[in-house]
Order: structure tokens, then sequence, then C-alpha cells
């Protein structure tokens, strides 16, 4: 069955290169739905929410039934005169972005609920980030990359400050999208190089279409040590690197973690990391790969740094969402161990999607108990308000601990497997000091996540029982959180189940 | 090929946590639903434990009775859920299906808060003990490992004495610490082997064939110990074990420093020493002077201490040291006594654990200054005591005799080991000094001043029923094995002699008296 | 005498940098804006001349691109600091750290 | 009943009294005690029954009991001559110890305890007896060390048991040590620890006996034989109840280290045999002078425990181990005796044990009285009482072999008189120095019929050639050799006179001295330093004591405060801390100005500039 229709989108799309971003022209439709609806009556706009995460279902389900990519035959093969590739990877991030808009939106839903916000602009929003972050990770020219980076960006500027009667989501809004705009700048005036390099006929390899990725490729492997492309390329990854919150261009992730609201917080945590791993590693195997001598140091200290950083401030962070911020940096700094074993050791690009799937899970479990626990402004939980949460919240803090032990990487979640799965990875580039210092990073990132988890079981008392201030969970709640850990719990002792996707 | 045993024993990992699943759930639970569920989670193991001790079949040396493979999704990194048992786990095994269920037993009574969590935890705990050494494969090795380890923190977080806080943040980060360093080494061993998997015969068959250069084998051995060595206790990384247990509720203490913490020695004896031997050889002078400073430094340090459950905490590391110096050996003598000497400290400690806690509801106070005189109002409680004390400072009759002795025996074997014999013997003497303080001190003389004012009360009554039961089972299978250590030693013998030389050091004589020959003293390897 | 490659880049090098000194040094958001933009305009500058040089058109093209996207974040900009003025009454740069630590 | 099925069941009637007891008759004192006795009773005739089928050959059976690798470890019976002699002393002189204690631990309330150790001690004691390799010796011999504690320990409530207790068992354990120590290096020395075995390589390869094997077992002897400088356990361990004492402390374990020294007479060199005789010598000498400052009955006979333990030391140093288990076995006889009558006279008292509170005890407890002077007479050496003969004998092979060694054995026989004359004295005669001993009754039969067979012993027990033929083959052997020495027939008369001279000396002179039933000490009235350098006993208490407290504690409170503060303290919260600071510092980074993190920006850059820099 699922053979006949590929078969028959495949004979479309060797006609019509369309069918290949199906599901992100799809995406599109619905979020542009989304708005139409809003301007028909009160009474369907209530439905907003529903046709959202409806309509996103529909195309997680579709995305599962049909690979895209398959349509376009063989992988590697690109779409749109060079400005799409499909890879490997591009089908299952595909699920992952749609899957994380869907989780966000019913983050969303919980968050809107009660809030004199605007509803269908934030789901409109969200599909459109996702939607523009699928297309980032398969394009395969520094125009697409651009601007789809750009268009996830620009709506992550709104996301931020999305509720714009609190000052702390504005201030969070303005200093990303200030941050935001000048890595841009940065990342441009990198692509700018390259392509004032790669275009120049006095140079060997030189192509007239340098923004390819491929003919940079080549043109590099030629060039690897020219000045300008050295320098277009540190650029290129600087402008990457403030996406993926790593060290030293991750200042900004806990301010902004912490003003944005909830369900943006674990977007930006969760996709926007991933795409830009995604870019990074498409970079890294494409254009960048004969840069690898002058990149490997550089990943490798970018590593270390995030790792260490990360975990040294997040231990004394008392508030929830910057500490997530900062936890955050320290696992890009783990992914940032297998992006640079990548140069040595094939399978590592596995290990990076499985640690970001895990990741994944792990993150909207966390997020989830936090959007469901308390009301008020997210943006002021700290760890003591947590005391004895589990006396009123048993099911919210058990979620919570198999979501943290994920995070920590602690059997039998799968956070322990993807973190293995790394470690190996890295011993096997004979990345010895980065593996030492990842060692020491979990050891040291113990001490927050257990101290958050001892926190919800801690007797103490408090003055502020946010357990008793939640409500207990819904059905409907229980049931996504369930999923959620089983999933996890799944992952960490039976990790073949990502290649069924 | 179904192998119904094999169904047993993995059974045995699952039905402990199917039981802590149910019971997570079952804050509505009566007090008697509650028991019985976990007493078929805490029963189940060891009625199984059992039954694969008798079905156990000593001719498969070098093979895994009961084994089964289930496939995970990692095959290409040689991963499989890999469970059977060999004459070196199965001792393990069974001591932790009757720790487990000597202290599952205690806790259904114990008046813990949130009981159903609490059994919860620990039938968690449980689960994870009997996978660790049903374990072939060495990635759960660890797994099962840390998926235990993590119920004790939350337990000592939650249900632990005073000072849990800082005790249990502490442990778990050392601890985490010591399980990253072992887990590089398992990591460093599969990659750097070439083996391509992490199951523990393939790589002992590779490794046979393709054997690794001596500086890769000191390195990694290096990791193994120091990562095995944080999680034992070997000194001078014991910090968190004194206070841990200390803090620690009942029984977590008994699972944890009973089972759990052999898992770093059942590491080195089962993988890190057969398959690195030359990197043991290097490690030989750190080993045994660490383990040394095991017996003797931490052994004059529990000399000095005043609280009995930092006492038994202490002399719980003191009594590692032995094991560490078994392991040293590097001689089949050596690795068995060190497996003998891990079952019964298992036991011992486990028991002595929990009896400080029944000692504790009688005192309300771990003092041992401010006690005296229990033995008039709780004889049987103090027959128990002392009981345990002589086990774990090695009375023959009991397991630990064995343990210590078989490993001075090892060490002497040698030339190039006899040296350590004389210090390591010295702790025969410091754990006597202290095992026999804490019982006089106790139970002997009269009733210190605030005790004796609690005198009359109810309280300080002799030991219950519900107390009296998991102690007689830990004190039988203590006696047990010190009556009949061939029940551990001939199977583990076999097994053993595979994995470690045979040093061939007894001395020959002519048979026929008056000639003066001697062919002796000379060794082979 | 012709204008050579270097001279156009070297003009958009120090529009670069200026907007990079504007973005460092500037108290006013809208000015920081201004300044970024103006480093947008930088590479926009700097695209054209390679396109020109190198023979290619996609810099050019590439720089409709980049205006638009300029032209929406100064958009989404404008409005997030409208608002954030509305509450806070300020702009400054200095007074916009209620997010720390 | 096959003699190994007999030696199993003389072995496990005790252990399976004790299991019983421990289960089951916890709260029944009385129960207990009679399966108890009944259990000693049951192991005597099946001992009795082994060394009578045992014949001339020895008794061996062996069963495999733990192997790994090349380390055996069998589980077996040897009875041969020795161990069957010491059998029957063991299990006869226990018997009438068991009946002893009916009447004596009557009143008691931990009777099933007393008991149940007693069994237990019985149980380990026979197992030393009838071990076959060292290994077996060494496990029964920490087991009886156990019973040992545990009845020492019995009145649990006061604060001499306590100590006593704890002091017994780690004084022991030292000594283990070596032994242990001895025993390892023995097997990988000879490949077994079997004694035939072993007996067997030492006679074909001489050159095998290893002096420093063998100073490392004997260090067992001095510890459960109470011999320098491990001796200060003794006097202390008479805080147990009485029967123990005489059992334990008395007739069978502290003789145990010489039956040890017995069995492996073979592994001792030369060297180590005579600084055993040297160490037996100083031993007999310094408790002889030592008794004489103690007023209690019992530390009184204690004293007089070590002193011939010393003894027996001698003998067996001097070469004449038959001679050494001669003594050891009369003397179980006497001191048995002496001991339970002195438990008599202390349960006729009430528990009163100081002698000069006793007084006139002849008339109001005649039996004990009557029995306790044979054994004081036995112990003296009198002639024709079972003393005389293993100490003459004793005294031979001294001055045969060691002219300084018979001097000082002499001086000590003459002390023995001399505190034995001094205790019988002011305890037995005069009037009632308290209202304890003037309202003292003749103790019940229970207790008096053991002291009658016991006293009969002591008389005749000396008697070599009326014990039954199996028993004492190498006593008489030893005798016959000692006969045939050279120089022999003037020695005994010379012992004949100095010895005899020596106890009546002795006697007389505490009569003389003392006084009948004086009532306070008059060598303490007139020669206070004498009596407190005596009463010091060579400060071996004191030194230890010194040790303990001032060495070895503060040693252990410094460790454990380096072990607090400095590793987990300092170290390890240290690098916690130093995690924590590191970690406020990094946070403090966070300043939320967005100048500052553009700041970071043009940082960043530059840092990878400065990485590009690398490459170019």
């Amino acid at each position: 069955m699922n053979e006949g229709l590929a078969d028959f989108l495949r004979g479309i799309a060797a006609t019509n290169e369309w069918w290949y971003i199906m599901p992100e022209i799809l995406l599109a439709v619905l979020a542009l739905g989304l708005l139409v609806l809003e301007l028909l009556s009160p009474a369907i706009r209530k439905h907003v929410p529903r046709v959202a995460m409806g309509g996103l279902g529909l195309i997680l389900a579709l995305l599962l039934m049909v690979d895209c990519s398959d349509c376009m035959g063989a992988n590697g093969q690109s779409a749109f005169g060079g400005l799409l590739q499909s890879n490997e990877w591009s089908h299952l991030m595909r699920v992952f972005f749609v899957f994380s808009a869907l989780m966000v939106s019913y983050l969303g839903g919980i968050f809107l609920a009660g809030r004199n916000l605007a509803q269908s602009e934030f789901y409109h929003l969200v599909i459109l980030v996702a939607a523009a972050m699928m297309l980032l990770v398969q394009s395969n020219h520094f125009v697409m990359l651009f601007v789809a980076l750009e268009m996830a960006t620009v709506a992550f500027y709104v996301l931020v400050a999305y509720r714009r009667t609190s000052s702390l989501s504005l201030e969070a809004g303005i200093k990303y999208l200030i941050l935001g705009a000048l890595s841009s700048s940065i990342l441009l005036f990198g692509i700018v190089l390259l392509y004032g390099a790669g275009g120049n006929p006095a140079l060997p390899g030189a192509s007239g279409d340098s923004l390819n990725f491929d003919a940079l490729e080549s043109f590099i492997a030629l060039n690897p040590d020219n000045p300008v492309v050295l320098t277009g390329a540190m650029l290129v990854l600087a402008g990457i690197c403030f996406k993926i919150g790593a060290v030293p261009f991750q200042i900004w992730v806990p301010d902004v973690y912490q003003g944005a609201p909830n369900p943006v917080t674990a977007y930006l945590a969760i996709a926007s990391k991933a795409a830009g791993f995604m870019v990074l590693l498409s970079l890294l195997h494409g254009p960048f790969l004969a840069l690898q001598d002058f990149l490997l140091p550089v990943l490798v200290f970018i590593a270390a740094a995030s790792i260490l950083f990360g975990n040294i401030a997040a231990v004394m962070q008392r508030n929830l969402k910057r500490l997530l911020g900062l936890s955050g940096i320290a696992h890009a700094g783990y992914l940032l161990i297998g992006v640079a074993a990548s140069f040595t050791i094939e399978w590592v690009d596995n290990a990076v999607v499985f640690y970001l799937i895990t990741y994944l899970l792990a993150s909207f479990v966390v997020f989830l108990v936090l959007s469901l626990s308390g009301e008020g402004d997210d943006a002021d939980l700290n760890i003591e308000r947590y005391a004895n949460f589990s006396r009123e919240q048993p099911f919210l803090s058990g979620a919570l601990t198999c979501g943290l032990g994920s995070l920590a990487g602690i059997p039998p979640m799968g956070g322990f497997v993807a973190k293995l799965l790394l470690f190996v990875a890295a011993f096997q580039a004979g990345l010895y000091g980065l593996l030492g210092v990842a060692v020491l990073g979990v050891v040291i990132s113990v001490y927050y996540y257990f101290g958050w988890i001892r926190a919800l079981y801690f007797n103490g008392s408090s003055v502020t029982a946010l357990g008793e201030a939640s409500n207990a969970p819904t059905l409907q709640n229980r049931f996504v959180l369930c999923a959620l850990v089983v999933a996890i719990v799944v992952l960490g002792i039976f990790p073949a189940v990502v290649s069924l996707v | 090929m179904f192998d119904p045993n094999a169904t047993v024993l993995l059974a045995a990992i699952l039905v402990p946590l199917f039981a802590g699943v149910v019971l997570a759930f079952g804050s509505g639970y009566t007090g008697g639903m509650r028991r019985g569920v976990a007493l078929g989670g805490f029963g189940y193991p060891l009625v199984a434990a059992f039954f694969l001790a008798f079905r156990f079949d000593p001719a498969q040396v070098g093979a895994y009775n009961f084994e089964s493979k289930l496939a995970t999704g990692l095959d290409s990194f040689g991963i499989y859920l890999h469970l059977g048992l060999n004459g070196i786990s199965l001792p393990l095994f069974l001591l932790a299906g009757v720790v487990g269920f000597a202290a599952g037993l205690y806790a259904m009574f114990s008046n813990a808060e949130r009981p159903h969590l609490y059994l919860a935890l620990m039938l968690f705990m449980q689960s994870g003990l009997m996978g660790t050494f049903a374990s072939v494969d060495i990635f759960f090795f660890y797994f099962f490992h840390e998926f235990a380890l993590i119920p004790t923190f939350i337990m000592i977080a939650v249900w632990g004495g005073t000072g849990r806080r800082t005790a249990a943040m502490e442990m778990t980060i050392y601890l985490t610490l010591g399980a990253m360093l072992s887990l590089l080494g398992l990591v460093s061993l599969y990659v750097t082997s070439g083996a391509e998997s992490f199951s523990l015969p393939e790589l002992r068959d590779y490794l046979a064939t393709h054997p690794l250069s001596e500086t890769l084998q000191a390195n990694i051995f290096g990791l193994l110990l120091f990562g095995f060595g944080i999680l034992v206790s070997l000194f001078p990384f014991h910090s968190w074990a004194p206070k841990g247990y200390a803090s620690a509720p009942t029984g977590t203490a008994m699972l944890h420093a009973g089972v759990l913490k052999k898992f770093g020695l059942y590491g080195l004896l089962q993988i890190g020493v057969p398959l690195l031997p030359v990197g043991m050889a290097h490690w030989f002078p750190w080993l045994a002077w660490l383990a040394l400073g095991n017996i003797i430094i931490i052994g004059l340090v529990t000399i000095a201490q005043r609280d009995l459950k930092l006492m038994l905490g202490y002399s719980s590391v003191m009594h590692m040291g032995y094991a560490f110096l078994g392991i040293a050996a590097f001689s089949v003598v050596g690795a068995g006594g060190a497996l003998l000497m891990m079952v019964a400290h298992g036991l011992s400690v486990a028991l002595l654990f929990m009896l400080s806690t029944c000692i504790y509801h009688r005192s309300l106070t771990f003092d041992l200054g401010a006690m005296g005189g229990l033995a008039v109002k709780a004889p049987v409680l103090c027959a128990f005591f002392v009981a345990a004390s002589m086990a774990s400072i090695g009375l023959p009759g009991f397991g630990n005799f064995w343990g210590e002795f078989t490993i001075f025996m090892a060490l002497a074997e040698t030339e190039f080991t006899r040296w350590l014999v004389l210090p390591a013997a010295l702790g025969i003497i410091i754990s006597a000094i202290y095992g026999l303080r804490a019982v006089a001190n106790i139970f002997f003389g009269k009733p210190k001043a605030e005790f004796a004012a609690r005198w009359d009360s109810d309280e300080v009554k002799d030991l219950q029923g519900f107390e009296k039961t998991p102690a007689m089972i830990l004190l039988a299978a203590l006696v047990v094995i010190g009556i009949f250590p061939r029940l551990v030693s001939d199977r583990a013998d076999a097994e053993l002699g595979g994995l470690y030389p045979i040093k061939e050091s007894l001395p020959q004589f002519e048979t026929t008296a008056g000639t003066p020959a001697v062919s002796g003293k000379e060794q082979t390897h | 005498m012709t204008i050579g490659l270097n001279a156009f880049l070297i003009v958009a090098g120090l529009l670069f940098a200026i907007g990079m000194l504007g973005v460092t040094l500037r108290r006013n958001t809208l000015v920081i804006f201004m300044s970024l933009e103006l480093m947008l305009n930088a590479v926009n500058l700097a695209l054209v001349t390679f396109s020109r040089y190198n023979g290619t058109m996609d810099g050019n093209l590439f720089v409709f691109f980049i205006i638009t996207v300029a032209a929406a974040e100064v958009a989404l900009g404008l409005a997030i600091i409208v608002a954030l003025f509305k509450r806070r009454e300020t702009i400054m740069v200095e007074q916009l750290n209620a997010l720390n630590r | 009943m096959t003699p190994v099925t007999a030696l199993t069941l003389t072995l496990l009637i005790p252990l399976a009294s004790a299991a019983g007891i421990a289960f089951f008759l916890r709260r029944r004192g009385g129960l207990a005690s009679t399966l108890s006795v009944a259990a000693a009773a049951l192991l005597c005739i099946c001992s009795f029954i082994a060394i009578n089928a045992r014949g001339d050959a020895a008794i061996v059976a062996s069963w495999d009991w733990l192997s790994f690798g090349e380390f055996k470890v069998s589980m077996g019976f040897l009875l041969d001559d020795v161990a069957a002699t010491m059998l029957a002393m063991v299990s006869f002189v226990g018997l009438l110890i068991h009946v002893f204690s009916l009447g004596y631990m009557k009143s008691d309330k931990a009777q099933a305890r007393f008991f149940g150790g007693l069994s237990i001690f019985m149980f380990s004691m026979i197992g030393i007896i009838l071990a076959d390799n060292l290994i077996m010796i060494f496990v029964f011999w920490e087991l009886v060390g156990f019973s040992s504690y545990m009845l020492i320990g019995h009145y649990l409530e006061t604060e001499e048991a306590k100590a006593a207790s704890k002091k017994a068992f780690i004084v022991n354990r030292v000594g283990d040590l070596g032994f242990l120590i001895g025993i390892v290096l023995a097997y990988w020395h000879f490949g077994t620890t079997d004694l035939t075995k072993m007996e067997q390589l030492t006679l074909g390869h001489p050159e095998l006996v290893n002096a420093g094997i063998a100073a490392f077992l004997i260090c067992g002897f001095i510890g459960k034989s109470a011999q320098f400088p491990l001796h200060v356990w003794l006097p202390d361990a008479m805080a147990g109840p009485t029967p123990v004492s005489a059992l334990i402390h008395a007739a069978t374990m502290v003789a145990a280290g010489i039956y040890f020294l017995i069995r492996i007479s073979f592994l001792l060199p030369v060297e180590v045999l005579g600084f055993v005789a040297w160490l037996g010598t100083a031993v007999a000498v310094y408790a002889g002078f030592c008794a004489y400052a103690q007023n209690d009955i019992k530390r009184i006979l204690a004293y007089s425990t070590l002193s011939q333990l010393g003894y027996m030391a001698a003998a067996f140093g001097l070469g004449y181990p038959g001679i050494a288990l001669f003594h050891l076995i009369t003397h179980a006889f006497f001191k048995a005796l002496l001991f339970l009558g002195a438990g008599s006279v202390i349960h006729g008292c009430h528990h009163e044990q100081d002698i000069f509170k006793m007084g006139g005890l002849l008339k109001r407890m005649p039996i004990t009285a009557i029995t306790f002077a044979i054994g004081v007479l036995a112990l003296c050496g009198v002639y024709g009482l079972a003393g005389f003969y293993s100490k003459d004998a004793i005294l031979i092979a001294g001055g045969l072999e060691k002219t300084v060694i018979f001097i000082l054995l002499t001086l000590g026989a003459f002390l023995t008189a001399g505190y034995m004359g001094r205790l019988f004295w002011v305890a037995f005669l005069g009037a009632p120095k308290s209202d304890a001993a003037s309202h003292a009754k003749e103790s019940p039969l229970t207790m008096v019929i053991p002291l009658l067979i016991l006293a009969g012993l002591s008389v005749v027990g000396g008697m070599i050639q009326l014990w039954p033929e199996g028993l004492g083959a190498l006593i008489r052997f030893d005798l016959e050799r000692l006969h045939h020495a050279e120089g022999y027939s003037a020695m005994h008369h010379d012992v004949l006179i100095y010895g005899s001279a020596a106890w009546v000396v002795g006697l007389l002179g505490a009569f003389f001295f003392y006084g009948v039933g004086a009532k306070d000490d008059r060598l303490a009235r007139i020669a206070p330093s004498v009596f407190a350098f005596l009463k010091a006993r060579l400060w071996f208490d004191e030194i230890y004591g010194f040790y303990v407290s001032q060495v070895q504690d503060r040693f252990a409170a410094i460790l454990s405060f380096l072990d607090v503060f400095l590793l987990r303290g300092l170290i390890i919260r240290g690098s916690a801390g130093l995690v924590g600071i590191l970690g406020l510092g990094v946070r403090t980074l966070h300043v939320g100005n967005l100048h500052a993190y553009v700041y970071w920006f043009l940082g960043g850059l530059l840092l990878f500039w400065a990485f590009v820099g690398t490459v170019l």
C-alpha cells in the first residue's frame, strides 16, 4: 500500500519537484489556514488550537506513512536547481520538527489557556517555524539556508516576545532580536566571503555557483588554506554557534530562555538547536570537509568550553528556566563531541540524531511538567518552589524524575544510550581530552539535576508549596506524559526503534 | 532454542520491576495488598535464584548457563540483552536474591512514610541488582547497576536520617564519577579491543587471540580500577561511604552496602583482571597499597568512631580492602577468596545495618557512648548482633572467615605478594577491636544515664518477628557458607580456573620419604 | 583609474565595523537597530561587489532576499521596542536588564 | 558404630546441644542445663568408644572442605595417642564441670545461655583435639576463643565482664595473627597443612623445618596459653562464672596451647624449643610472684594456672613433649578441682571472693575444704599425689638439660607452695571474717560429687601405670626416655630433696608468715612497697592500657580527623566548593546588559580569529 503510494508520488515527482516539499507546503497551508479561521467567527476561532494540533497530527501521520525524500529517488539528489538536497536524515528530521511543533502547540494550549493573548498567531508561527526548519536542514545552498534560517528566526523573535504584557518576555524578545540579528549579519558576512572567494576566477576550482554547497565543497577542497575562505568559514561557524548556543556565543541563552514563554523556550531549546546541529553537520560534511584541520580544534574547544561552562554555570542556578538553558549549553557541548568526531567516524551522525531525539523527549517532559505546575509567571520558577512537590503531585514528580534522569544520562533512560554512543564515538576518534571533560561535565551536571529531583522529594518545609498550587494533571496530560516517558524508556532499552521511523 | 530456565532468569529481573511499577501507583493500597505485592517482588528473585542454583550445570565452564540473547537495536555495537549465569556470577546472584529478600521483608514492616513508594524504589533496585549479576553483556552489566543506583539516591534523600541532604548529594556525585570512569573503561575496552562486541565472552575470546598492548592495557585498567574503586570505596575514594550509609534508610543501606557495592569488585573480578592481565600487573602496587590503606588506615579510623552507623560504614569500607587484595593477588586462590569475601561481606554488612536500626529503635541514639546494657532487655538482638559482628571480624563458622583466610593464602602464594600478608592480617586485630568495642558498649555493662531513663518504656524490648525473620535469613546464609564454603567455591573454582593463572607454586616433593631431593619452590608461570 | 575589488571590500568592511561599533557602543536600542541595518548593508555591498567582479548573478539575487529579511526584522524590532517602551518607559540598553544572573 | 562415626558424634553432639538451646530452650534454663549435661555425658561416652576402638593405629578421616586452584582445605580427624589422651581428659573433666555447673548456676537468670556456651565450647575444644590439619585447628582455635569470650562475658551487666571478655578475645587475636600467618606460610612451604603429611615430610627432609614458620606458629600458643607477653587476659578472665574458669581457663582451653605445641613438635627447630623453654620458665616464676599480691581466690588460682602453664612450656621446650602432656593432664585434674572448690566456696559465701573475708570454712564446708586441700597438695607436688609425678619429671628434665631453668623452676615450686599455703590457711582456717563466710554451707550434691571425683584423680592421676592401655603412650615414652637419660638417678635424688623442701618450706613459711585465718595481708602491712611491686605485675596492664588509650586511640583519632577534615572536608568538599564558587562566578557573567553580551560576541569572534591565525 505504502509502496504503491510512494511509487505514485515518485512518478509525479519525476516531473514536478513541488511534491518533494509537500510536507512543508502542507504546513504552510495549515498555518495560513489558521489565520483564515481566525477571521471567520468567534465560534470557530476557539477551535483553532484543535485544528492546529489536528493538522499537525495528520501531517505527522502522513510523514510516518510516506517518506517524501524517497520521492526524489536516491539520497543525495538535489531539487530546485540544487537549492535543496535530501540526505539520510532529512526524513527523520521532518518528523522531528513536526513532532516538536505538535508538542509545542500542546504546550501552547496549556500556556495560552486563560491568558489574554492572541491564539491562532501562536500556532501559525509555530507551524511556520517547523516548516522553515525542515527546509533549513535540507538546504544545499547558502541562499536557501539564509532564507530558511531567517524565516525561523524572525518567527522566533515574535514568539519569544509573545507575552506582550510581560516586560520580561519583551526584554527577552529584544535581546534575542538584537543578538540574533547580529549573529545573522556575522553569518552573512561569512557567506559573502565564501561566495566571493569561491567565485573568484583567479582561484582554482572557482565556480559560477559558489553559493551552492557542492560547488563550494570542490572549491574549498582545492583552496583549504585561503585566508578568505577560512575567515568566511569561521564567521559562518560563529553564526551557527549562536543558534545552537555554544560557547562563546551562548551568553544570551539563559536570559532569553527565562523571558520567553514556556512553550517557546522548549521550542528554542529543542528544535532550534536541532536545526542548528543538522546544518552544522551538513556544512561540515559538505563545503567545510576540507577544513577539518582548522575546524577540528575549534570544535573541540567549543565542545569542551560549552560542557564546562554550561554545567558549572548551572550548578548555582536556582531559576529553573535559566537552569534548563544552561544545561542546554552543556548538551550542545556533548552534541559537539559527536560533531567533532564526525570527521573520522562515519556512524556518529546517527548518534547525534539519536541524542537529539532523546533530548527532545526528555525536554518536553520537563517543560510539560513546568507548564503544568503552578500558575502565574513561569519566569520566576525556582528550585525551592518545588520543595516536596511529590507529596501533592506524585505523578508529575515521577515523570519529571524520568525526564531529568534522561537529561542527566542515566539508565534506563534514552539519554544514557545517547551519551554512551557519543562517548564511544569520541573514543574511536581519539578525542580523549574531550572525553575527560565530558565525564567531568556529567558528574557536575548530576549536582543540579539531582538537586532538583531531591527538592521534589525532600520533606523540607517550604513557604510556597508549588505542589498545592498546581492542579492535578488531567487525563489527557497524564496520557501525554506517560507516552513521552515510555518513549524515553523504550529508547533506553531498545534504541532501534528510531530506525523504524 | 528455547531454554525455560532462561525465562526464569529474565523474570527475576522483570518481576521485581513490574511489582515496583504496580506499587509506585499504589498510594491507595492497604497494608496487606502492599506487602503482598512486595513479597511477590522480592520473593520471586529469591526463589528463582535458588531454583537456578540447583539447575546450574557446573560442567559448562567458560560458558554461561541459562543463556538468552535479545536484540536491542544496538546490534552494530554488539550490544544485546544477553543474560546468563556462570560460576562467578551465580553466588552473587544468590546474594542479591537473599539480601534483597531480607531487606524487602524488613522494609515491608518498617513504618516509612509513603511506604508504597519506598517499596517500589526498593523493588526497582532489586530488579537492577538481579540484572547486574545476570548480565553477560558488559553494557547491560553497567546499565543495570546504574538503574539500581538511582533509587538509592532518591531513597537516601527522602527517607534518610540526619544529614541526608548533603550525604545523598555527595554520594550521588561521587558515585557518578566512579560510574562514569568505569563506563569509560568499559567503552575503551570495547573500542580498543576491536572485538566489535560488548559481550563478555566474545571480548574474552577476541582478546585471547588479539591481546592489547601493554600501554593500552595499563590505561584501560587504570580507568576500571579507579572507576570501580570509587564505587567500592577503595581508599582514598571512600569518603562517600560512611556518611552515605549513616544517613541511608535501612533497606537502602542493606541493598547498597550488601549487594550493589559488589558491582565494582565483580567488574574487576569478572572483566577487568582476566581481560587485562598486563594492566593489572602494571597497577598492582597501587592496588596493593591502596587496599592496605583500606585495611589499616580505615581500620584505625573505624576504631575512632563513636557512632554506630558511621562505624559500620567505615568497617564495610575496611573489609573491601581484603577483597581488593584478593583481586590483587591475581590467582585463582585470590579471586576465589575475593568472591567468598564479597558474598559473605554482603550478607554480614546487610545484617549489621539492619540490626543497627533495630538497636536505634530501642536506644533512640547511634552514639556508642550513650547506650549500654541492652543485652539484658534484648538478648536475642544481642545474640544476632554478636553473631553478625563475629562474622564481620572473620570468626570461623561464618563465610567471612573463609574469604579472609583464602585471601591471605593467596597473598602468601608467591614471593611477590607475600609481604602483604602481615599488614593485611593486622586487620583481623583491628576489626576485632572495634567490633567488640561496639558489642561491649551497646550490650554489656550498665545502661548509660539517658538510656536508663527509657529503660522501662515499651520501646526497649527484644527483637520482634518482622526483625527476627530477615535477620535469621541472613545469618543462616552466613553460617551455611561458613560451614559449607564449597557451595560457593566448587562452582567458582572451575570458572576462575579458566580466567586466572594457576601459579603452580605448591612445592613438589619426592613421594618416597628419605630421599633428600627437594624440587619445589620454583615457580612456573 | 578604476576602483578595484579591494576598495569596495574595504568600504564594506568599514561599514560592517562601524555597524559593529554602533551595536557595541550605542545605548539606544533604536540606534543599535540602525547599526545592525548598516551591517546588513555592508554585507549587501560586498555581495554586489563580488557578484560584479566574479561575474555571477547569485550575489545580486541574494541581496534582495537580505533586504527583505532586514525589512521584516526592522518591522518586528520596532514593534517590540514600542511594546517594551509602553511597559518600561525606556529603551536604553543599560536599563533593559531585568533578566540577569 | 565405627570409630569415625563415634568421633563425628563426639564433635557434633555438643553442637547440636548448643543449637537446640539457642533455638528452643532460651527461656528454659532447667531444660537447657539438662540437655547440655546430657550432651556432655553422651560425648564422653562416644569419645571413649572411639578411643577404645582406636587400638594402636591413629584414626584418620578426612573430607574436602574448600578448594580454589591450588588451595585445598580438608576437614578431618587424627586421633592418635596424644589426641586420645587429651580427648579423654577433656571429655571427662568437661562432664564433671558440666555436672558441677548444674548446682553452681542453678539460680542464674541466663542459665540457658551459659549451658549453650559450655556446649559450644566443648564442640570447639574437641574440634581442636581431633583436627588433622593446621587450618582446622585454627578454625576451632578461634571458636574456643569465641566461646571463652561468651562465657567470660556471662555476667554481662558487670563492667569487669564487659572489659575482660573483650580483652581476652582481642589479646587472643593478637596471638592468632601470628598463628594465621604461620599457617599460611606453612601451606606454601610444605604444600599441605596436614599434620601427618607434614610430619612425614620433615622426617624425609629435615631441612624443611623452618624457624620463621615455627616462630609464627607458636604465637598462637602464646596467646591461648597466656604466655609472655600475652598473659594479661587470663587473670581478668576470672570475671566469668567459676565453672568456666575451671573448664576453660584452667583445665582445657589454655592447655590447648601446649597440646598444639605437642601436635606440631616436629615443626619446631631447636632454637624455638629453647625459646619456649625460657619463656615457660619465666612465666612460671613471674606468675608465682604475682599471686602473692592477689586477694581474690580465683585470681590467685589464675596466676597459679599461668605458672603451671609455664612449667608445661618449659618441659616442652626442654625436649620432653610427653612430660608436658603429662603435667597438662595432672594439672587439669587438680586445677579443675581447685577451681571447682573455689567455686563451691564462692557459692557457699554468696559470691564473696576475697580470701581475707572468708576464714573458718573447714568447719562449715568440710568436703570442699578437704578436697581443696588435696588439690593444694597435688599442686605443690607433694609426694605421691598427681602433681608430684609430673612436676618432678619436669624438674628432672630441667636439671638434666639446663641448670638455670632447674633452679628457677624449683624457685617456682617454692613460690607455688607459698601462695597456695597463704590461700588455704587464710581462707579455710581460723574464724569467719565476714557474714557471708559465717553463714556458709556445704554445697549440694551435684557440686560435691565432681569435687570428690577430681580429688580422687588428683591423688592417683599421676600414676601412669594405672592409666588405661590406650592412653598416654607419648608420656610413657618420654618418661622412659628421661629415666634412661644420663645422670638420671642422681638428678632424681636431688629433685626429690629440693622439690620436697620447696613445698614444705613454702607451705610452712606461709603458715607462719601469714598466720591462720589472717584478717589482712601481712606482706602488705610490713613491706608495702614490695607488695605494691608484686601487685603491679611488672606493669603489663598499664603499658598495654597506655598503648591503647594514648597511642592507638589517639592515632586512630588523628587519622579519623584527617579523614573527615582533610580528605572529606578539604579535598572532596573543597573541590565541590570550588565548582560552586566557579558556578557563582560564571553566574555573575550573565549581567543582563545587552552590551556585555555583544562584547562576548566580539570576544568569541576574536577567539575564532586566533584559531584562524594558528592555521595561517
